[in-house]
């Protein structure tokens, strides 16, 4: 049963250079159908659209970002939604109660001139109404803390008093607080040492163990999602390029851009050489025509150069979109 | 391959941080000694906050030590005063730095900085020869046609990235300061950055001091290894004795806590995280005992000295 | 001394309306109404010590609050309307001996305290003694330098001995905005320092006394003394008719024309143009003349330009002729108060009483005089009598309609005549001193380099000598010299101290006003005053003197000032004035009065000019008794 | 002229350009004025507007549209002025003390506070006592440039603290850089902004002291500016008399005048803000 | 501890340095004006018409500079200021001799910090939330509409404005007073009938001030807002579905405040300098309208003593700010 699905998502940048429109295609046409109770990774080169992925999911779009295309549905009470169709006020409900989100770069995401505590409270209240402060609110949020094995004085501190993990993980327990079926995380590691990655990690794995929830997870740390990911889509220039479950995408990676993503992948006790995508990624403003891959692949043929390939299942469960294994295109 | 390139003593450096009515001082880097010999990568890791930019920017004399001594090429760098001496400190000992974007002015182009650092320490004028330029570039597999009138803002990190290391290579410097290179980028460009580290090793004898968290990517490119702690060198030695056989508590659990690329290969235990990073800079002895299993009561008490084991130096009581 | 004698009448008999409040406590707060009050300006301005009412002491603090105008009666006072210096707390006029070295004071009898102590020749006496012995008191040095001994000689006599001959000692005490006023003796007496004495709250020795004052200093009110009678006002002109007069400094002159636009004041001096802007907003306000040209012709000043002939080249005296020549006298009135003003061009001030004395005896000889030099063939004249036609001529032009069609009122109005407009004269007497015009026309001085003249004057525009600084640089520019105006607050020093090519300062000294002696005027250029430029100036900002001057100086001393020679010893004086032209007179102080008739009527107007219509001036208390309530 | 074309296709900056064009226009016309400003009485006065006299006429008889081109033109020169003069002060002294920091910071502070603390309104009204005739536009605008530095000269100051900490600082220590070098090359770019945008600021100060001074009587009155075209304005009481022409005139030439600067230092900061700029330049501009 | 000799002496240097600098100033530029305090009392004096004798005159002359403390070389006088000062005695005014200059101050000081302060405080804080509100809602039409009428309404020449509000509500409409500050006859004390009239008369200047003051700080606020609402943490605050109102004032308005306090100390600061302007155009009693008086007559001592009060003031500002900075703003730490 899928929670959230995408239909042909479309989510372009447009720029306006010199009076001459440009659209960034960070999103270009992507279905996706996240199921209940999993963790999904999302990885791919910086650049290559994630972000942006995400911000559409959570139905943040704003200017210069829009939705050329495309639906995001929830499913909500055995119906689904289109976040898209809804208003503001309904919008605004369902964050935090059904879909939570984790933004990339903790460091900044905390309003710097007021303690934790304020953030939960306000956080709570803009959907709860809270009556007896004491109960409903610092004793819940308290155990909340606990649960999560986060110390209670963190509700006193300013941000800046907390180092980056700490911030990292008080923002995993703002986006679970109100036990959303839903949590989306932005590269949630960047920039922590390894030990606290994990920390961050463990807390993410705790959450959604308990609530059987879903996660969404974009990072591009392979290493992550080995650990933690149910599936994994891999992203290309604003495309989904593959799709398998954690074990397929690292054990058998169709992609050729995959296969190199994980041949990559230095590991501890082994020195051997590892070669990496040769070339730089592809501008998403004038990307190449045909498979946006073709100018780096060596097994390209001219029908990648011609053509744009569908994801399509290849083996059940593993989706790719190359012409190597499959001749479906995208209709245009 | 023997000689000492540069070593470093005893460096400690001291900050004062603090508010108002809480002023502390911060031993960032505790009496750290290290050396990197010719054609050498040295791999500098460690958590967040203990203490590796700061080592790296005292040796690039972008911070006063509070105490100790650097001797490069024998001689003691800290004394350099005149103009003329640092120029040729800074000739020969190059960095590059850790975010590809914040690397270069974004508001001036790319190309300027190759030949100002052409100029400044060759004196060589960009409009006489380019020569050495060219070929920092190709070094790094790029031209000068790429770069060309191009700001910042115009390049991927990769490329940027790049640009940095031929930079650092116009002076043909005998060593590379690289703090953090590849954390900001994906798996793809942390190889070709990496793999760029080991042939220029090879074919030029350059020695790289690599500060990084990667600790995967650490041991496919160094040859040594030192992690930190809190300030502490709490381990150093080749990078194979040092993380196949971790032997200090610490580097143990970061070895373990590193995400191994492999859905067979997961986490199977727990980390238990700290709260106060301040607290453990202000403890007496060993700065990780209040995580360390193995803790005895020794080790909060007592000036935790190096010990020998199998050519690996490393900070605990444990291998007295 | 004249002796009032008054055609005047006093709108009520005294005791007709008896005071309500016997006893001399003051009465509530705002018990006393609008229609019984009279609100006037404060020319000072706001006043930064609003506590303190010792006007003794050298700064002489803001006197014209109502100190000088209700608080204090002086010995004598001008009255230049009519000409008269009345005596005020003195029963008559000084008497000097042969040689001027003893002066005796009788003084008038019954005048009062506003405490009740009777005023005496001990108060005088007194207070001379105090003065001489403090430090820091006006009059201080004035009266070491000439008084010996001073005693009363029975309760109403005081007798002065002087250490040398003075003839004019006695004008100390003359009131004409200023002067030695009597101070009490039982209050002074009793205080340690009368420079830092406060004299709060103050004894009067006029017809009112202060009720209370705004700390914040733009207001004070002042009440009627229940024993006005004691006083020299009521003594001479009966009861004072408002219950309560306040003193209100409303600021800027706009801000005046919406008081009196809401009757919130009754009268106040303004410019030509806010007083334009007050007739058309408020009905009930007149001018001191009804109709056009409103200005008030009594003013006993003469303004003017002052040059500093102690300087290249304005000590020369054809270049100071030269310049008055440029000036056409109807454009620089026109450009200054719209042709609101009466001419005048000796060093007296062209109203009725001086015209009288001075104007008209003289104006054959002005008629013939010549200036050392020929056109075709003659020398030059001049004096243009027609200058007053000219002058009406333009006022038609500019659609006013002139107050009269009679040449010698209209003479009254706007004075006699002054120089002809000849500016191929004044270029005669420059080129015949070396002078010469560039290619552009701009004058360039006898060295060659160019002719800029500094003109300085104060910052406010409604003062009238920054009117004719800038109408006076408007004519020089016209004639080809460069001209720089610098407006600053400090005119006052860099006039004094000489730094400055020409002022918009007095032209001449103020005579007395009430009086045809000279003395005053003339003595200012005495050469026993000259000090070069730079350093601070004592006599005349013009620093031009002369011996000629010097001997008529000289003679006017050994004068008593009632003495009839007075006025031809004052023409020759003229003369040498007018050959030399130290500085160039222009017109009268076109005072503009406006007064409002909502609650009060009966105001001293030209068409009744029975007192000076200012509310500054110290003879305001005595406007006071013939002032009409209108009932509103 | 790419710039401009960018910026023009901003509504706010478009109205600004248009309204300082045609100020900048009018003021250059001043010098075509048929009548020299410093004489009176050259056409009738206090006409209402009219086909001949656009702006009507004043009580000195002047024309009041020749009189505002060139008063224009002065408060112009004179704000240009002071706002160069006073950027060159607060550039060097605040990236100097910014860039060098311990004594030479505290030093370079304590002048600039004790700058920021003097009382300029007072202190103008002295030195206009001292420099009395010498009172041009050109020293009114370097006195103003005097006074009007320390605030911005502490906000560069405080953005090159932060640079000084930005990686690229390194960058240029280790390409050989020496400290001028340093401070120009590198950090000069950055502070552009804060300098354009503190520019129109102290424009519009200084325009605005001037205007108080010449209401106060204190500055050279016989040069037209926009302040002198008050200060007779109002000591002719046009306001009362119903001369509306006459005060409305330099009033709203200085309305139009703030507005456009202001509208001009909000587009060109939000032109110059690299986070804006980067949404208008694009930042997926990438090789290739 | 070591945070007073590493941080809290230099400021403390320094706060006194400029102090220094500011009075020495201050005592050099009215000397170097060719006004003569001696000279334009005697003016004043003569200019009316007070007779005096041109040969007293020059007496007077010597023992006025004598009693004024004029005599001797500047930097003797220099010295003899400093002397004075540090006791707290600013000397007697020139101008109104020899009533004391802390006697002058004293009498218009109340009227001015009553206003000022007020007017300081209410336009900062309703242009700052006017600015909050605006920036924060900038793609509203009301909001672009205020916003264009604070742009208008700033660059008035102030003393336009101000005649302007003087002719509509004291003339066309008269329902407040057009001068002074208390009404004829009035006796402070304590009343409601006098809180009243004190008020009514506050009121034009002080709405003069609030207004144009305001329109200030909303364009100042408006522009920090602007920078404020693109930081990260107010997106996430829309993430979480916070309402507007709270996002906007506890995490945009509240951040965007801390430059604006600066600003605020630093014109409590200049309060004590009077509002020269204002107080002239209301006929309002204050130290700016004194100290206007003061330039005029050369009144050394009385400019030294106000200039001084505002020196100290905004330096004090200054200083406060600094130090206690750190309590609005958490993450500022002493360098
Ligand atoms: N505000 C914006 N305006 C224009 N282009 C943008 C904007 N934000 C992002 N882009 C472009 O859209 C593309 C996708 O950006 P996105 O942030 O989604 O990438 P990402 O995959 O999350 O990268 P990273 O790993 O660096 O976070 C990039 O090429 C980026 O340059
Ligand atoms: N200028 C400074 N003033 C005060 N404290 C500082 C300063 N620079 C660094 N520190 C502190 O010193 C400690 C060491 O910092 P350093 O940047 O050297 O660590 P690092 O190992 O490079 O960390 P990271 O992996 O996060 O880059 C940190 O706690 C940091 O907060
Ligand atoms: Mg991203
Ligand atoms: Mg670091």
């Amino acid at each position: 049963m899928s929670v959230l699905n995408t239909e042909g998502l479309k989510a372009y940048y447009i720029i306006d250079v010199l009076g001459e429109k440009r659209y960034v295609r960070a999103v270009d046409d992507v279905d996706l159908e996240i199921r209940e109770n999993e963790i999904y990774g999302i990885a791919g080169e910086s650049g290559c659209g994630k972000t942006t992925l995400i911000k559409t999911l959570f139905g943040m779009v704003e200017p210069p970002l829009n939705v050329m295309d495309g639906k995001v549905k929830y499913k909500m009470n055995a119906e689904y939604a289109d976040i898209f169709a809804m208003d503001n006020k309904r919008m605004r409900e369902i964050r935090w109660e059904y879909i939570s989100y984790i933004p990339q770069g903790s460091m900044s995401v905390l309003n710097p001139v007021q303690k934790v505590r304020y953030s939960f409270e306000h956080f709570i209240k803009a959907h709860r109404r809270i009556r007896n402060k004491e109960e409903e609110f610092i004793k819940p949020v308290e155990r909340h803390l606990q649960a999560l094995g986060l110390p209670v004085q963190i509700l006193d501190s300013y941000p800046h008093q907390l180092s980056g993990g700490m911030r990292q993980r008080v923002t995993v327990a703002l986006a679970t607080v109100l036990q959303p079926k839903i949590i989306i995380a932005d590269e949630p590691t960047t920039a922590l040492d390894v030990v606290m990655q994990r920390g961050v990690i463990q807390l993410l794995k705790d959450v959604q163990s308990s609530l059987k929830n879903t996660i969404i997870m974009v990072t591009h740390d392979m290493g992550i999602h080995a650990n933690i990911a149910d599936r994994i889509g891999i992203m290309y220039a604003g495309k989904m390029i593959e799709e398998a479950s954690t074990e397929e995408i690292f054990g058998n990676p169709l992609h050729p851009y995959t296969q190199y993503l994980i041949g990559s992948l230095p590991k501890i006790g082994d020195k051997s050489y590892k070669t990496s995508a040769p070339g730089a990624p592809p501008s998403l403003i004038n990307p190449p025509e045909g498979c946006r891959f073709y100018p780096r692949c060596d097994r390209a043929t001219d029908e990648c150069k011609a053509a744009i390939p569908k994801l399509v299942e290849i083996e059940p469960g593993h989706k790719a979109a190359c012409f190597l294994y499959s001749g479906v295109k995208e209709d245009e | 391959m023997s000689s000492k390139l540069i070593e470093v003593n005893g460096l400690t450096k001291v900050f004062r941080v603090g508010s108002l009515f809480s002023r502390v001082r911060l031993t960032a880097v505790d009496n750290v000694s290290f050396d990197i010999k010719d054609a050498d990568i040295y791999t500098l890791a460690g958590e967040s906050g203990s203490g590796k930019t700061t080592v790296s920017r005292i040796i690039l004399g972008l911070l006063e030590a509070s105490e100790g001594e650097i001797l490069y090429k024998g001689k003691n760098i800290m004394n350099i005063k005149s103009e003329r001496e640092k120029k040729e400190f800074r000739k020969d000992v190059q960095a590059i730095f850790q975010n590809p974007f914040e690397t270069f002015n974004p508001l001036r182009t790319v190309e300027n900085y190759l030949y100002e650092t052409q100029k400044n320490f060759l004196g060589v004028d960009a409009s006489d020869s380019i020569d050495g330029i060219e070929q920092a570039l190709t070094a790094v597999g790029l031209t000068l046609d790429d770069v060309k009138e191009k700001y910042p803002s115009e390049f991927s990190g990769g490329q940027l990235q790049r640009i940095s290391i031929a930079r650092a290579l116009i002076t043909q410097p005998s060593l590379l300061i690289a703090d953090e290179p590849v954390s900001m980028v994906d798996a793809s460009l942390r190889m070709s950055i990496v793999n760029l580290f080991k042939e220029l090793k090879d074919r030029y004898g350059l020695s790289v001091l690599y500060i990084t968290h990667d600790l995967a990517t650490a041991y496919y490119v160094s040859d040594k290894i030192a992690i930190m702690f809190r300030g502490n060198i709490v381990e150093k030695g080749s990078v194979e004795k040092v993380l196949d056989s971790p032997k200090h508590p610490y580097t143990k659990m970061l070895k373990e806590s590193i995400a191994q690329p492999d859905p067979r290969d997961k986490w199977d235990s727990r980390v238990d995280l700290h709260l106060t990073e301040r607290e453990e800079y202000m403890l007496k002895g060993c700065k990780f005992a209040g995580r360390c299993p193995h803790v005895m009561e020794r080790c909060r008490t007592e000036e935790i000295p190096d010990f020998d084991i199998d050519g690996v130096t490393v900070k605990c009581l444990l291998y007295q | 001394g004249g002796q009032q004698e008054t055609g005047k009448e006093p709108s009520q008999e005294p005791g007709e309306k008896p005071a309500e409040e016997p006893g001399g406590k003051p009465a509530e707060t705002g018990d006393v109404s609008r229609s019984e009050t009279f609100i006037v300006d404060v020319l000072g301005g706001r006043v930064t010590t609003p506590e303190n009412f010792n006007v003794w002491a050298q700064t002489w603090r803001t006197p014209d609050r109502g100190v000088q105008q209700l608080m204090l009666e002086p010995l004598w006072i001008v009255e230049y309307v009519t000409g008269e210096v009345i005596n005020a707390l003195a029963a008559e006029g000084p008497e000097y001996n042969e040689d001027f070295t003893k002066m005796v004071v009788k003084l008038r009898q019954g005048m009062y305290w506003s405490d009740g102590v009777e005023f005496t020749a001990d108060d005088i006496v007194f207070d001379v003694e105090l003065v001489k012995a403090t430090e820091g008191m006006s009059y201080h040095t004035e009266f070491n330098t000439y008084v010996d001994k001073v005693y009363a000689e029975d309760k109403y006599t005081v007798v002065f001995e002087f250490k040398e001959g003075n003839s004019r000692f006695h004008t100390f005490f003359v009131d004409r905005w200023g002067g030695f006023r009597p101070f009490p003796k039982h209050i002074f007496e009793e205080v340690d320092d009368p420079v830092s004495f406060e004299f709060n709250p103050p004894i009067s020795s006029g017809p009112y006394v202060l009720k209370d004052y705004d700390p914040g200093g733009y207001w004070t009110r002042w009440t009627k003394r229940e024993d006005w009678q004691k006083t020299p006002t009521g003594a001479l002109y009966g009861e004072p008719v408002p219950k309560e007069v306040v003193f209100y400094y409303y600021g800027n002159p706009e801000k005046k024309v919406l008081a009196q636009a809401q009757h919130e004041i009754d009268l106040i001096e303004v410019t030509s143009e806010t007083l334009k802007a007050i007739l058309e907003k408020s009905d009930t306000s007149r001018a001191y003349r009804k109709e056009y040209p409103y200005f008030v012709n009594v003013d006993p000043c003469i303004t003017g330009i002052s040059l500093n002939a102690d300087i290249e080249p304005y000590n020369n005296k054809d270049v100071r002729w030269a310049l008055t020549l440029a000036i056409d006298i109807v454009e620089e009135l026109g450009t200054s108060f719209d042709g609101m003003a009466t001419m005048g061009c000796l060093a007296v001030p062209p109203t009725p009483v001086y015209l009288e004395w001075y104007y008209k005896p003289m104006e054959e000889w002005l008629r013939s005089f010549e200036l050392d030099i020929e056109v075709d063939g003659q020398k030059f004249k001049p004096y243009d009598p027609e200058a007053t036609k000219r002058l009406t001529e333009y006022i038609k032009s500019r659609g006013y309609e002139l107050p009269s069609e009679d040449e010698e009122e209209l003479k009254q109005i706007f004075g006699y005549g002054w120089w002809k407009y000849a500016p191929d004269v004044a270029e005669k007497l420059l080129e015949r001193n070396g002078f010469k015009r560039d290619n552009s026309g701009k004058w360039l001085l006898p060295d060659g380099s160019p002719w800029k003249i500094h003109m300085v004057t104060g910052t406010n525009p409604s003062n009238i000598g920054y009117r004719h600084v800038f109408a006076v640089q408007q004519a020089w520019k016209k004639f080809g010299i460069e001209v720089e105006v610098e407006t600053t607050e400090n005119a006052a020093t860099l006039t004094q101290h000489g730094d400055f090519d020409a002022t918009g300062t007095w032209p001449a000294l103020e005579p007395w006003g009430g009086h045809p002696d000279m003395y005053r005027t003339l003595r200012s250029w005495h050469s026993k005053f000259y000090k070069p430029t730079g350093e601070p100036n004592v006599g005349h900002v013009s620093r031009w003197h002369h011996p000629d001057m010097d001997k008529v100086v000289d003679e006017l001393e050994g004068l008593d000032w009632d003495d009839p020679k007075v006025i031809e010893n004052g023409i020759e004086g003229l003369k040498i004035a007018v050959r030399e032209m130290p500085s160039i007179q222009i017109s009268g102080y076109p005072g503009m009065v406006s007064f409002d008739e909502q609650y009060w009527t009966n105001f001293p107007g030209a068409e009744n000019p029975y007192c000076q219509p200012y509310h500054h001036w110290p003879n305001l208390k005595y406007m006071l008794p013939f002032l009409k309530p209108t009932g509103n | 002229m790419a710039v401009l074309r960018e910026l023009l296709r901003d509504g706010k900056f478009t109205f600004a350009f248009t309204v300082m064009s045609i100020l900048i226009i009018l003021a250059i016309l001043s010098f075509f004025s048929p009548y020299d400003m410093s004489i009176w009485n050259v056409v009738p006065r206090d006409m209402p507007p009219s086909a001949e006299y656009i702006l009507g006429t004043n009580s000195k008889g002047q024309d009041v549209f020749w009189e505002m081109t060139v008063a224009i033109k002065n408060s112009l020169i004179m704000a240009v002025i002071a706002a160069f003069f006073s950027r060159l002060i607060a550039i060097a002294v605040g990236l100097l003390a910014g860039f060098k920091g311990g004594m030479t910071d505290r030093t370079l502070m304590s002048i600039n506070d004790s700058f920021i603390v003097l009382p300029v309104l007072p202190i103008l009204i002295l030195l206009g006592a001292i420099l009395k005739e010498r009172l041009n536009m050109i020293v009114l605008g370097l006195i103003l440039a005097i006074f009007g530095w320390a605030w911005d000269a502490r906000l560069i100051r405080s953005q090159t603290l932060s640079l000084r900490e930005r990686e690229f600082t390194n960058t240029a220590m280790l390409s050989g850089q020496k400290v001028y070098e340093l401070i120009f090359k590198e950090y000069l770019p950055f502070v552009i902004p804060i300098v354009s945008a503190t520019a129109i600021n102290n424009m519009f100060w200084a325009v605005g002291m001037e205007v108080t001074m010449a209401i106060l009587g204190l500055s050279n009155l016989t040069i037209p500016t926009l302040g002198t075209m008050m200060h007779w304005a109002i000591s002719y009481q046009a306001m009362l008399l119903g001369y509306w022409w006459w005060i409305a005139t330099p009033v709203v030439v200085s309305v139009l005048l703030f507005v456009s600067l202001y509208l001009l230092s909000v587009s060109v900061s939000q032109y110059l803000d690299p986070r804006t700029r980067i949404q208008r330049i694009g930042t997926a501009k990438v090789v290739k | 501890m070591s945070f007073i000799k590493r941080y809290l002496l230099p400021r403390l240097l320094q706060y006194f340095l400029v102090i220094f600098v500011g009075i020495t100033v201050v005592f050099i530029v009215p000397r170097l004006t060719p006004v003569d305090p001696v000279q334009e009392m005697i003016n004043t004096i003569t200019q009316r018409g007070a007779y005096m004798d041109p040969e007293a005159i020059e007496q007077l002359r010597q023992s006025m500079k004598e009693m004024y403390g004029l005599e001797g070389t500047v930097f003797s006088q220099y010295i003899s200021l400093w002397r004075r000062l540090i006791i707290g005695d600013f000397g007697p005014s020139l101008s109104q001799f020899p009533t004391p200059v802390v006697k002058l101050i004293g009498i218009s000081l109340p009227w001015t910090l009553g206003l000022m302060l007020v007017t300081t405080l209410l336009s900062w804080i309703i242009g700052n939330i006017l600015g909050g509100i605006a920036g924060y809602f900038s793609s509203s039409r009301w909001s672009a509409a205020i916003e264009r009428f604070m742009m208008v309404l700033r660059p008035i020449p102030y003393y336009i404005f101000a005649l302007i509000l003087l002719l509509v509500f004291g003339y066309v409409i008269p329902i407040f007073p057009i001068a002074g500050g208390t009404s004829i006859g009035l006796k402070i004390q304590f009343s409601w009938k006098v809180i009243a009239d004190l008020l009514r008369h506050a009121i034009l200047p002080a709405l003069s001030m609030i207004l144009l003051g305001m329109a200030g700080w909303f364009q100042t606020m408006r522009l920090v807002m602007s920078n404020i609402v693109r930081e990260d943490y107010v997106m996430y605050a829309r993430a979480g579905g916070l309402r507007d109102t709270k996002i906007a004032f506890n995490y945009v308005i509240k951040n965007a405040m801390l430059p604006q306090v600066t600003g605020l100390a630093l014109s409590l600061g200049q309060i004590f300098g009077g509002a020269m302007v204002t107080e002239m155009v209301f006929s309002y009693p204050g130290i700016g309208g004194l100290l206007y008086t003061a330039i005029n007559a050369g009144d050394y001592n009385l400019i030294m003593g106000i200039t001084m009060f505002s020196i100290l003031g905004i330096a004090t500002g200054a200083l406060l700010v600094d130090l206690l900075y750190p309590l609005f703003d958490p993450r500022i730490r002493y360098r």
